[in-house]
């Protein structure tokens, strides 16, 4: 049994949950017809998505997914900025002109959610090698799909990380889809992380939906890059319950295989741990829960009353 | 088979039946892509084709951008004829050294050894709400490639017959498709053999005050601008060139020495766009003479496409932009 | 420290000046390409930088395009100042997501939040006999794309003053370099504070009765015209947009006003060249009403650049084919 | 010691010999200005070029790369219409549009050398899917360098085929180089055949200067591929002689690291072994190099000889 301290459980049960209910309040709009676009939910991953950001340290680097929204919460965006953000509102994280896929806090070390799939790799790259040569003795968490191993960026970045042993962690969250199509479909290897050895770069593969296993090894993982050793392959495996995004029918898989990930669901896992080793009390642990569906309250709130972006804004920020 | 029947069906229907019947005609054809099998597209437009054809002939695959649109070259230059489908148009990014440095060069650069007949499906344009990096029009850049063929249907009825053309090309065809058309209906002949010309530009209106050459997306803003300005009088002639490249320049000039005003217009970008080549053949044609006006380009606003959908409207020409213009154009003494 | 001097030296040895002094001046720079270290880069831009700057800043990459570019790109955003060179232009097809999707559009997509400094060098341009992949000129393409700015200086001053600038500049600057100009010579300033702005376009010859407006290396084809013609007594004014995006159009708009002919030239091939967005610009302009003749595009044909020595340069405009059109203009009535 | 009939190992012997001879004349035809443009030499990598394709069947295919002579030759074109391309004459294989970098004979299963570095791999996935599509058992041979290894291209290419089971074998010729990069400073790894293992594919290193060794292997993994069992990916370590390119310093490398590996010259090792196992006569031995430098004379002069291409020609075969 891993001890950790307990203001670390607390932010990161806080967060799994803030993430959980700022998704389930997204995927309301987003039904309710209230948002424009689309959007991914991770609802399922939020022990990937939250966790791991739970080890990272101040000045740390992220680069996330379009699945990102647990992610940038566990990095500790403020949720009243994204949902202003996914509303496109003026003083959403992007001005209103990102949106859900594009959610960023570039000046605190969120380098962005990316809409290409594989967008982020080389871009890590980029910004693990200024820590690099500024030796600031920061550490890149880069966070990937597992269909996104498939492109050509994931190979180039992971030889250049190596060879120039850059301080990056990758994160692969294997949900075991790329949108519809199943891993074993889309490779012939049972675990993302053996890709490590084209690289000769350490590679492992953790159960995602255990967030105090994947706080722990990605604390191993950040101490190692920080050390100047070189990146790290770390692939989760975890799940996502809802549709790929706002339009899918979700033929590719059964209710019950989704009913089962659901079993093994990382808040639900938490909550068990917390109360089985009796880490705060059920009031405690209600408290907690009810502060984090009251924030996204608030956020939505604050996003409804925040101003449009004027339309003059259109030609803004073409240029620096 | 000879069909004589006409059936309304949605743009993104008509795609799709373009396809399968080019499929049942021809085993030589085959469609790649990322989630085309069960999932039936991400705009749904090989629904049903899996079952059709099985998953010989539909082939999902990974995410690879460049080994799809670099297989489809290979396979086509050894005797099949692919289809291939890039989910958006902006991820054309990925596969540019497939289709440009290879796909489009080999004949050329094999001194006309081989040919590539393939289709690259691209579908393309904003209005989605799905912010910069899903919503680009692209199509400038291809129309710059020799060796490519680009076309661009803007009706349900094109786009079958322009598919089916595509498909049966010996040459790399870019077929660009527009999201926000996907859902409009319109009249589409069942005959197998109805085949749109690629090299073809299409009179979607006729009129003698004020030529206007636009295509995709634009078309209906400007059908509409166009209908409501016939309320005033003003009679405007409508010219959609749906193959971009090689672009049939003949029917744009004769109109422009009818009317003597043109207003070009996209949804992409204006700097670099394809409305700087069509303004520039107009002046370099006959019809130069002819004109009573600088011509004028509607087009994107030289900006990413933001995500807010006010701001996203407000990039793109819109039917109150062609009215403008068309006033504009005939207050020009 | 000023220093007045000028000295002669070629277009390359003026980049790798222009590259060197700012490496002194701002330890953010640093530089990643293929073979640029010992090798000193496939053109010898880089002679000896691997020994003034060591291996921390000039960063031997493997064969990897697209991961040179994200990873400037992402360096640029964190606070690094990164140039970069791409072997030959035509392998910028690999690093497109990069460079369109990531590094031109993050500033806007994320609301200002970040800004992209940095530098992609590309050589570019046929006359080598490297035939169809190594040859390309895709200038039109990097234009199309709001975000990032495109430089291409003609002169060995130009080159240095436009590198410093563009290593300045907070946003990504894609540097079109010419191979066939790299041994060309001219006089440069050696004053570390010597730089040419961008979004300028040069005069690069005076003159009444013509314009040609025409970059890279077409320039000196145009100033050997140009002292051809002047002998039959024949003016031509030639402007250099060295900036090609965003271009400084006064210039050019004055010139035309002023000799009511116009000629467009690019080595590229002429359909979705840049050609086209100028002549349409002009067009536009107040200029229009002051052409005495139509426009002419000088241009690459319309194919991929062939190996043969005599069909390469037939793709390309001579000078030769200046002059004829130069004559072709003052013969219209 | 492998028993090979004697009339393979007289080809084979015999377009080792041609491959080198061409090339030196190339060689001399540049370093004398009349050829425009540039050329990349194999002279010492004969083995990998030619011994490979040695191994083919009638109607497999091969995709060359941009150092591609010598596997020309081993496939089997004709050195007259090849000499002639390189002087970008109207015979040559592609109408002289093509040149040193792309010489082509589709027709027969050539699928042409390649300028682009990684070019080459993609394109082989779509020549094999045709092959599996249409069950024709025939087999794609991709050469490819060590330094494209680390292109993009290689990764997806190799986890297409590993997943549809095309019949492709990728054969790696690591010279040591990429350009001027040697290999340990583009990737981390010793053997580039290990980066089979992210697709579940069979990876192997052989000897690249031991041309028995290059066929006898080669026959192996073609006989795989061609039963339907997916790709294999064969690395081959050998050694380029001239510079990269036509201007090349050399600085990279050593004079005495040349030497040494022309002490193991796979042309020089294979009349070893016909000599000490008394295969032909010396006299035999020598007569087939004879006609193999009469060849290229031979070449030479019908390149010489042939037409240039009509300038009207510049507008030909853009389109089909
Ligand atoms: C380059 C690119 N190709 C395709 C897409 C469309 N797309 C968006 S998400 C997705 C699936 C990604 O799968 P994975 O990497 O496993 O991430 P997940 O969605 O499962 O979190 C696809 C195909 C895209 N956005 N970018
Ligand atoms: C995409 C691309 N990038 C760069 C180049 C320039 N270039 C030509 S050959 C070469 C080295 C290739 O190394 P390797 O793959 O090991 O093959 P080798 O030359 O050693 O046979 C480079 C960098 C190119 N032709 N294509
Ligand atoms: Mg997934
Ligand atoms: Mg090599």
């Amino acid at each position: 049994m891993i001890e950790l301290p307990e203001k670390i459980l607390l932010r990161m049960y806080y967060k799994m949950n803030q993430a959980r209910f700022f998704e389930e309040k997204v995927d309301d709009l987003f039904t309710k017809g209230l948002v424009h676009g689309t959007t991914h939910l991770s609802i399922g991953q939020e022990a990937t998505g939250v966790a791991s950001c739970m080890a990272l340290e101040k000045g740390d680097l992220v680069s996330l997914t379009h699945r990102g929204h647990s992610q940038a919460i566990g990095f500790g965006l403020d949720v009243n900025l994204m949902m202003a953000e996914i509303l496109g509102k003026a003083n959403g994280y992007c001005k209103g002109k990102g949106g859900s896929m594009h959610i960023a806090d570039v000046r605190n070390g969120n380098l962005g959610a990316n809409g290409v799939v594989g967008g982020g790799f080389n871009l890590s790259c980029g910004a693990a090698l200024t820590q690099k040569y500024k030796k600031t003795g920061k550490v890149v968490l880069c966070f990937a799909g597992d269909g996104a191993t498939n492109e050509g960026s994931f190979h180039e970045s992971l030889n250049l990380a190596s060879i120039w042993k850059l301080p990056i962690v990758f994160l692969i969250e294997n949900n075991l889809y790329g949108m519809s199509t199943p891993v074993a479909k889309h490779m012939n290897i049972e675990n993302i992380s053996d890709r490590s050895a084209s690289y000769d770069m350490p590679g492992l593969t953790i159960d995602g939906n255990d967030p105090l296993e994947v706080y722990n090894i990605l604390l191993k993982a950040l101490r190692y890059a920080r050390a100047g050793r070189g990146p790290v392959l770390i692939e989760a495996k975890t799940y996502r319950y809802s549709g790929h995004s706002k339009s899918d029918a979700q033929d590719y898989r059964t209710r019950e295989e989704v009913e089962e990930w659901q079993k093994r669901d990382p808040i639900l896992k938490m909550k068990n741990y917390l109360k089985d080793n009796k880490v705060f009390t059920d009031k405690q642990i209600l408290t907690m829960e009810e502060e984090a569906k009251d924030s996204i309250e608030n956020a939505l709130e604050f996003a409804m009353e925040s101003p449009e972006p004027e339309i003059t804004a259109v030609l803004d920020d073409v240029y620096a | 088979m000879n069909n004589n029947e006409i059936q309304n069906m949605t743009y993104r229907e008509a795609i799709r039946l373009g396809m399968i019947e080019e499929m049942q005609r021809d085993d030589n054809v085959i469609f790649m892509g990322e989630d085309i099998g069960v999932y039936g597209g991400a705009f749904g437009l090989s629904q049903g084709m899996l079952e059709e054809f099985g998953e010989e002939r539909i082939l999902d695959t990974p995410i690879s951008e460049a080994a799809i649109v670099g297989t489809a070259v290979g396979a086509a230059t050894t005797g099949l004829r692919p289809i291939c489908e890039i989910m958006f148009m902006d991820f054309v990014t990925f596969a540019m050294d497939a289709l440009v440095n290879q796909g489009a060069k080999m004949r050329y650069m094999f001194g006309g050894q081989t040919q590539v007949p393939m289709v690259l499906r691209l579908p393309a344009g904003s209005g989605t709400g799905a912010a910069a990096q899903h919503s680009q029009s692209l199509e400038a850049w291809l129309c710059h490639v020799p060796g490519l063929k680009v076309v661009t249907p803007s009706t349900p009825a094109q786009a079958k017959g322009l598919i089916k053309a595509a498909i049966r090309d010996n040459n790399p065809v870019c077929f660009i498709e527009h999201k926000l058309l996907y859902s409009t209906e319109g009249e589409v002949p069942l005959d197998e053999d109805f085949i749109v010309e690629i090299e073809k530009t299409m009179t979607e209106r006729p009129g003698k005050d004020v030529t206007i050459v636009t295509y995709g997306t634009l078309l209906p803003k400007a059908m509409e601008a166009a209908a409501f300005l016939a309320e005033e009088g003003i009679e405007v002639e409508i010219l959609n060139p749906i193959t971009l490249y090689p672009m049939d320049m003949k029917p744009i000039v004769d109109s422009v020495i009818k009317t003597g005003r043109v207003i070009v217009a996209h949804e992409a970008a204006k700097t670099g766009g394809l409305g700087g080549e069509i303004v520039a053949r107009i002046a370099e044609s006959e019809a130069f003479d002819y004109l009573n006006a600088p011509m004028i380009r509607l087009a994107g606003l030289d900006v990413p496409i933001p995500y807010n959908k006010e701001l996203e409207a407000a990039v793109i020409p819109q039917k109150s932009d062609f009215i403008r213009a068309v006033y504009r154009l005939l207050d020009h003494e």
